[in-house]
């Protein structure tokens, strides 16, 4: 029990990466980013293509990938994402959809619809003992990852002078600028990090998920659904509520599987009903 | 501007019956009736997008449920083909009653997103839910008939179901154009105002989902029975932005837009089928993104724009095909959105 | 004048603890023009919105008549026959200033449900409606989209929707901002005209116009009732003075 | 104090607009270095709205803004900021989603004197108080004080104040007075929008008044004095 | 090829013309095992028909045509219309994913003009949805439910723990394994079904050595991504060390490659047909080689028999009639390099033949690429399959 419990936390873990990188982007730039899940797909995408052409490692990748496809955040954001912000926030919401297409068929084109081969790191490949149980050290490794890294980015946006900024430029993007802050500066490389999020989660899910061009796709609605249940935007909320949702469905699955994968969406609408900016979300959600 | 609409108003009409009455003639049958299901389901949707500024991503919910309901009382209570669709459609729209009630009150993005996880989840109620929808299998071997004569054929099943998709048609213009509509039209451009002039926004607003609800099933009823089966693709979220995409190409706000969104995209699936390119998603996505990016009138909107005055009023989406395109909005005022 | 029609008790109004609104008192007679003055954020705005239902009121209950409004939403109010004008001008940009007095004068009957029916069954109304821009002086642009119209024809359309709901109470909020000299005492003689048979509140920064309207006169401060009276009273209070009108004004 | 030759700050020419509403009419004006200069105007005269064509934040304008000499009328906000325009905005600008510290050390410094925290703490006592508190729990007048203490700390050379006396209790008030002339003092200069004309009186050395969006007059001290009765009427209070 | 109704019509080849339609996933999740690459078997299959019989070939001008349904079952049943009508197709091949192959089904009947389904694995094509024009050619739930349920258990591993993906495909699986697994004298001492798709199977990999008794086998029924989670997870969670072997319902030998031998090695599982597995399919698949670019797998196999026997079938009958071709087909026994032992029983259109158990190698013996797989033993053809089910009605 205490075991699922750790396990759920473990799949939790994806969904809370994912959902920090869209709360950010969220919050930042009042963008929600539909290709994100393609972007996860390409992360664990990007790291098979180094170790398989390039001989690449594990470890390597975590940190190249995740750098590149920021790059490729920023570009977007440069190039397209920028040009619709002023207008409807759902045109963005339709780009990015229409971007998640053709991210995935690009992949799907080049390499297939099969899942592509991804060990595990040797370093990682044993289990660990945990005092009450063992567990597989990847398994812990993804867990301790993910909570340091919400943690560290939490931290970054609650503590530090970048953080302050985002966050002052999120509430006052007019006044921030006027008191001598480039606001714009900042807008484009926070949706460079949103991209890099989801991508870092993707190279960690390499080694333990089936890497195919389609893995990105349905998991992102799940995303949104806990999304909303944290409210949207939150950024604390959007990652508690990742955890907990990784929690609830593991348990799900245990005790009630016919109901583990509409669970998420029942809990939405309980949530809905009950606060409708969702657990942590402000009022702004609501017309 | 009223004599010109005057004039062209009917002979638009015209132009529109000949060509869905010749098109199982110029084009293959089963396409022609694909085109004209999807064509009410994107008037469907767009009665939510266009004219109420609600964009809906999970109306898969509704398109496929109401195949699946249509579907089962054709192949279980052996209902005749009409009979069957109204079954599905009206299912549809009670079915969209909780589910309105819970998004209708959250905003443009917030709303998107919660009708998608919603579809999400009546997606796996479906796939879950063997006995009655056959799962993954779908539900196979619907029959189609009418007062004992085998619609079969789709040609001959085009003609049987044409009446009823114009009247779906029809009924989407006459609820744009009624008093209701204009209050829609009222909400979606600005809420605050409707509200203070005394008008009940959430309930109008939810009205609007179940009637296009209803409209979205009409048309998922009469495609399932055209094929003879519901699958799973129905409810699945890619049903949902494959009508988005059909209204936002046809030109959000237009209504005819959309169906005419919706023979492109069918018309561009069928030939891609065959065509050998695996990358569907390339090209479709590619176009879409082009829309999005320059022509957000798409091409309905884009055509009434060049033809008309700038000065005459633009059927609109919530708040950007009112500018030019590409122009940044407003000065100082966000959209109401 | 008789008495109070709209009233207020221990109105109060928190975000997050802040106290916008904190205990209003206030009495609106009859037939009055009643006009609601303090500095920017005394809670102004905040009172007209808990008036009309934008905002739930932390605490306090106000009555139109028998109604209890507090808890009620903006279009429920407005049924009940309160109107509002918004300070920054609220219109639909593509309807036209004849759809738009339709739409308000349609509401109340109910036939804004038919979506069976045409759009045109709203021209029943159009004779009313013209004859309503007529009284703002928007006759001339009755076909105009609202987008386009000059910013003090806008602010003329506002007041002919809230004349539309032919209102016990009108809550105008600002109606002379933004307008030149011209336009202002073209809207005092307006406000003058339409205040037969009517009650009025509005806020107001421009003491001319106060002057010339109101009958009464609350001032706020700080979400309080700093003080109440006929304008030839407050302004010589000491605590007004000192609170909004400023030091020099009490000499003169 | 007498106007130095060139002027710190000039504009040319400014119009405004927002949507249709035309809100500054063709306003030039010029502010010298060292001086403490006010706008008056009654409620809606368009006297935020010059601070804001001023600072980069008006959508809609035409004309030209001169500071220190160089034409800044294209230059974003974060720019002109960083060249010593120093913004207390009318709705005081204070961020919820920060301290009061974080709102202290929000703005990057840029100019010659800046007030390190520890003078601000000690001028204002209630913000040291309070300096963990997100920044909106303080009460109105803190929250003004917070605002005009932010901007003390970048040392900008030119204050752009909106109203930064509104809501304050009169004690506070003279200290605002004594606060502004100290930069004065330091060499720093001040353009203020100010309703209270009592106020501005005591602490500006020249008043332009502005009425539906024009400059109609420049005032020094004196003829503010002289003519209050007459400017109140105008003013319309 | 004929147009509607030419079903009936006796003798000769209609237009002048056999048309063969390769309808299947061509970019989605099916693509890999089967898609473009069957259309290759397929020409092959020609090919040497027309070398088989030369000047005295029937069907002489013999067109191959191909069609994406995308997986999706609306497009199939739309595409499988036109194919007959206006491409004049005479038979429809491979139609993975078994809504689709249902629907086609459907329309094969309507229009009277033959399908045979490779790519899904329904044994309704066979059951209750079966008719007079559709053939099931490869392999199906039960086979391979049968095959590994009942020889792993056989060989040793009594009691199972089934993992299956909770919907059509899965439920099926299930039940076969089930009802496998009993008849050969074990237990199923508990089945889960998982969400379907689903990324995370932690849930059921932890409860698996604490369940009582303690199986001895994972049984899992997932297929595609999903499998290559479970597998993933199953190693991660080290259960092959604590006791628990791994025997998956149904996998491609594209699934293997996915996951690298070594992640499954030792796995066993039912598999139809496997290009290392004798001399001559060794020689057909390098000869696939050649023209497809890469190993086949049992679909693209299963589509070259499929072709194959249907021209032979059309040779037989002296005609591409529909009506007469199946006559020939029903019953027909035969031998090729896919089909050993084959027959196509007339009572349900359902193709026997000997299919193989199964087991991954590990990579220390893989010598070759896509050399993965072990035959450990041969399931005859009369044993393989389900007796015929009396729903089905031609
Ligand atoms: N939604 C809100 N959330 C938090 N605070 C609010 C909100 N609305 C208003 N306030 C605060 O309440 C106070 C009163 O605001 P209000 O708008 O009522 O002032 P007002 O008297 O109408 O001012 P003005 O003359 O500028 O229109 C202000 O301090 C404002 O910041
Ligand atoms: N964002 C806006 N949109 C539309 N009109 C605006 C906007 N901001 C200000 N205005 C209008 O522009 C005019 C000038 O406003 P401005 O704020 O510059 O006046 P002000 O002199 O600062 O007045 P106050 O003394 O009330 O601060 C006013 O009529 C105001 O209503
Ligand atoms: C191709 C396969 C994986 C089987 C497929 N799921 C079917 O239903 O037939
Ligand atoms: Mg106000
Ligand atoms: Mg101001």
């Amino acid at each position: 029990m205490l075991q699922q419990a750790f396990n759920g936390l473990v799949g939790g873990a994806f969904y809370a990466m994912l959902a920090l990188g869209l709360a950010v982007i969220f919050g930042m730039l009042g963008v929600v980013n539909f290709a994100h899940g393609a972007f996860y797909m390409l992360g664990a995408f990007g790291s098979y293509v180094l170790l398989d052409s390039y001989g690449v490692n594990f470890w390597v990748s975590l940190a190249v990938v995740p750098l590149a496809l920021g790059l490729v955040g920023v570009l977007l954001e440069r190039l397209f994402v920028r040009r619709l912000t002023p207008l409807d926030p759902l045109y963005n919401f339709l780009f990015t959809f229409g971007l998640a297409l053709i991210l995935q068929d690009l992949v799907k084109r080049r390499y297939g619809v099969q899942s592509q081969p991804y060990p595990r790191p040797a370093l990682l490949d044993g289990t660990v003992d945990l005092g009450l149980f063992t567990y597989p050290a990847y398994q812990v490794f993804v867990l301790a990852v993910s909570l340091v890294l919400c943690a560290a980015v939490w931290l970054v946006l609650t503590r530090t002078r970048a953080g302050m900024i985002v966050r002052a430029a999120t509430e006052r993007p007019e006044l921030t600028r006027a008191l001598g802050v480039d606001v714009g500066r900042w807008v484009t490389p926070v949706f460079g990090f949103g991209i890099a999020l989801a991508g870092f989660a993707g190279v960690l899910a390499a080694p333990m998920r089936a890497v195919n061009p389609l893995m990105g796709a349905d998991l992102i609605i799940t995303v949104f659904a806990v999304v909303v249940i944290g409210g949207l935007g939150a950024i604390f909320g959007s990652v508690t509520a990742g955890f907990a949702i990784g929690l609830v469905s593991a348990l799900g699955n245990l005790y009630v599987p016919a109901l583990s994968q509409t669970m998420v969406f029942i809990l939405m609408a309980a949530v809905l009903l009950w606060r409708p900016a969702g657990l942590f979300g402000r009022e702004e959600a609501l017309s | 501007m009223i004599l010109s609409r005057l004039a062209a108003r009917p002979l638009l009409l015209a132009a529109g019956l000949v060509a869905v009455l010749a098109l199982p003639w110029m084009i293959y049958p089963p396409v022609a009736l694909d085109i004209i299901c999807w064509a009410l389901f994107a008037a469907a949707l767009d009665l939510l997008l266009g004219f109420t500024g609600l964009l809906s991503f999970g109306h898969a919910a509704f398109w496929g449920s109401s195949a699946y309901v249509a579907g089962l009382l054709a192949l279980r209570a052996g209902l005749p083909f009409p009979l069957a669709v109204l079954g599905g459609a009206l299912f549809a729209a009670v079915l969209a009653v909780p589910v309105g009630y819970l998004s209708v009150r959250l905003r443009g993005i917030y709303f998107a997103m919660v009708t998608l996880a919603f579809a999400q989840m009546i997606y796996f109620v479906v796939n879950q839910w063997r006995d009655l929808t056959g799962g993954e299998n779908g539900l196979q071997g619907v029959p189609r008939e009418l007062a004992g004569l085998d619609l079969s054929d789709s040609f001959v099943f085009y003609h049987a179901a044409l009446p009823l998709v114009l009247l779906g048609l029809l009924a989407a213009w006459r609820i744009v154009r009624s008093p209701f509509g204009r209050v829609l039209m009222s909400v979606r451009d600005n809420p605050a105002r409707a509200q203070a002039l005394g008008y009940p926004v959430q309930r109008y607003k939810l009205l609007a989902f179940v009637l296009s609800a209803l409209l979205s099933g009409l048309a998922g009823g009469v495609f399932a029975l055209g094929h003879g089966f519901a699958s799973l693709e129905s409810v699945y979220w890619t049903t949902s932005g494959q009508v988005v995409m059909m209204v936002v190409l046809g030109g959000i706000g237009t209504l005819w837009g959309g169906a005419l969104g919706a023979a492109l995209v069918v018309l561009l699936n069928d030939y891609l089928v065959t065509s050998g390119f695996e990358g569907i998603g390339i090209v479709t996505g590619t176009i879409f993104v082009i829309i999005v990016l320059v022509f957000r009138r798409g091409i309905w909107g884009t055509a009434r724009h060049l033809v008309q005055d700038r000065a005459r009023r633009p059927g609109g989406p919530p708040s950007a095909a009112g500018e030019p395109d590409g122009a940044p909005a407003p000065t100082g005022v966000g959209s109401p959105v | 004048m008789d008495g109070p029609v709209l009233c207020a008790r221990g109105l109060t109004k928190e975000f997050r603890g802040f106290r916008a609104v904190d205990g209003v008192d206030l009495d609106v007679a009859e037939g009055s023009v009643h006009a609601l003055v303090g500095p920017n954020g005394a809670g102004k705005t905040t009172l007209f919105n808990l008036l009309t239902g934008f905002l739930t009121p932390t605490a306090g209950r106000i009555t139109l008549g028998p109604h209890e409004l507090a808890g009620r939403r903006p279009e429920q109010v407005a049924r009940l026959g309160v109107a509002r004008s918004f300070q920054i001008t609220s219109l639909f940009p593509q309807m036209t200033p004849r759809e738009h007095v339709e739409l308000a004068l349609a509401g109340p009957t109910g036939v804004t449900w038919r979506f069976w029916r045409s759009d045109r069954l709203l021209d029943r109304h159009r004779a009313r409606a013209m004859d309503l821009l007529g009284e703002v002086g928007l006759a001339g642009h009755a076909a105009t989209p609202a987008g386009t119209l000059a910013y003090g024809h806008k602010r003329a359309l506002e007041l002919a929707l809230a004349l539309a709901l032919d209102p016990k109470v009108l809550l105008l909020d600002e109606p002379t901002a933004g307008m030149g000299a011209e336009d202002v005492d073209r809207t005092v003689e307006l406000i003058r005209a339409v205040r037969a048979g009517r009650t009025v509140v509005m806020v107001e920064h421009n003491m001319n116009v106060v002057a010339g309207l109101a009958d009464r006169v609350t001032v706020l401060q700080s979400g309080r009732v700093l003080a109440e009276g006929p304008y030839a009273e407050i302004r010589h209070d000491p605590r007004v003075v000192a609170a909004y009108l400023g030091d020099a004004h009490a000499e003169d | 104090m007498p106007r130095t030759d060139a002027p710190l700050l000039s504009t040319r020419g400014l119009s405004a607009w927002y949507g249709e509403a035309q809100v500054l009419r063709e306003v030039s004006l010029e502010v010298g270095e060292g001086e403490i200069v006010t706008l008056v105007g009654r409620n809606g005269a368009g006297k935020t709205t010059l601070l804001r064509c001023l600072m980069g934040l008006q959508a809609r304008f035409a004309g030209t803004v001169e500071f220190l000499g160089a034409d800044v009328t294209r230059l974003p906000a974060h720019r002109r900021a960083r060249r010593g325009l120093g913004y207390v905005p009318d709705d005081r600008g204070v961020y919820a989603t920060l301290t009061v510290e974080e709102n202290l050390t929000l703005p990057p410094v840029t100019g010659p004197r800046p007030w390190p925290l520890a003078k601000v703490y000690e001028t204002f006592p209630r913000l040291r108080e309070r300096r963990s508190f997100p920044g909106t729990k303080l009460s109105g007048g803190e929250q003004q004080m917070l605002a005009l203490a932010r901007v003390l700390r970048t040392g900008a050379r030119l204050l752009l104040c909106d109203e930064p006396t509104e809501g304050l209790s009169p004690l506070i008030v003279r200290q605002i007075g004594d606060i502004l002339r100290e930069v004065r003092r330091e060499g720093g200069t001040v353009l203020l929008i100010e309703q209270n004309v009592h106020f501005a009186a005591t602490v500006a050395d020249r008043h332009y008044l502005i009425a539906e969006g024009r400059v109609v007059e420049s005032l020094d001290n004196d003829q503010m004095r002289a003519r209050e009765h007459e400017l109140l009427t105008y003013l319309g209070i | 090829a004929g147009g509607p109704g030419a079903g009936g019509s006796a003798g000769g080849i209609s237009d002048g013309k056999v048309v063969l339609a390769v309808l299947n996933d061509q970019s989605g999740i099916y693509a890999d095992l089967s898609g473009k690459s069957s259309v290759e078997a397929v020409k092959m299959a020609v090919a040497d028909y027309k070398a088989k019989y030369g000047d005295k070939a029937v069907a002489t001008d013999v067109e191959v045509l191909s069609a994406d349904h995308q997986n999706k079952p609306e497009v199939a049943n739309s595409k499988a219309q036109e194919l007959y009508d206006r491409q004049r197709a005479d038979l429809i091949l491979d139609v993975p994913s078994s809504a689709a192959a249902l629907a086609v089904a459907g329309v094969a009947k309507a229009k009277k003009k033959i399908f045979m389904d490779i790519g899904a694995a329904t044994t309704e094509l066979e059951g209750a949805q079966c008719n007079k024009y559709t053939f099931h050619y490869g392999y199906n739930t039960y086979m391979l439910a049968h095959g590994t349920g009942a020889t792993v258990t056989k060989d040793g591993a009594k009691n199972w723990y089934i993992v299956y993906p909770d919907y059509a495909f899965g439920q099926d699986m299930q039940k076969n394994f089930t009802a496998a697994v009993q008849g050969a004298g074990g237990t199923v001492v508990t089945s889960d079904p998982a969400p379907f798709p689903n990324d995370n199977f932690s849930t059921f990999l932890l409860k698996a050595p604490g369940l009582d008794p303690k199986p001895e086998v994972l049984g899992t029924m997932q297929a595609g991504g999903d499998l290559v989670n479970l597998v993933k997870q199953y190693n991660e969670y080290k259960l092959r060390d604590k006791g628990i072997g791994l025997a998956v319902g149904l996998m491609f030998i594209t699934d293997i490659h996915s996951l690298g031998p070594d992640a499954l090695a030792g796995t066993k599982f039912t598999e139809a047909w496997y290009w290392n597995g004798s001399p001559e399919n060794r020689a057909w698949a390098d000869k696939f080689q050649s023209v497809a670019g890469k190993r086949p797998s049992f679909p693209n196999a299963a589509n070259y028999s499929a072709a194959l026997q249907y021209l032979e079938a059309v040779q037989r009958a002296g005609t591409d009639g529909a009506d007469a071709v199946v006559k020939q087909l029903e019953g027909h026994t035969f031998e090729d390099v896919f089909a050993r032992n084959g027959s196509i029983r007339a009572q349900d259109h359902l193709l026997l033949h000997d299919v193989h158990l199964a087991q991954v190698k590990p990579s220390a013996e893989v010598t070759e690429p896509w050399d993965y797989e072990k035959i450990l033993s041969t399931i005859p053809a009369d044993q393989a399959f389900q007796p015929a089910d009396p729903a089905c009605k031609l």
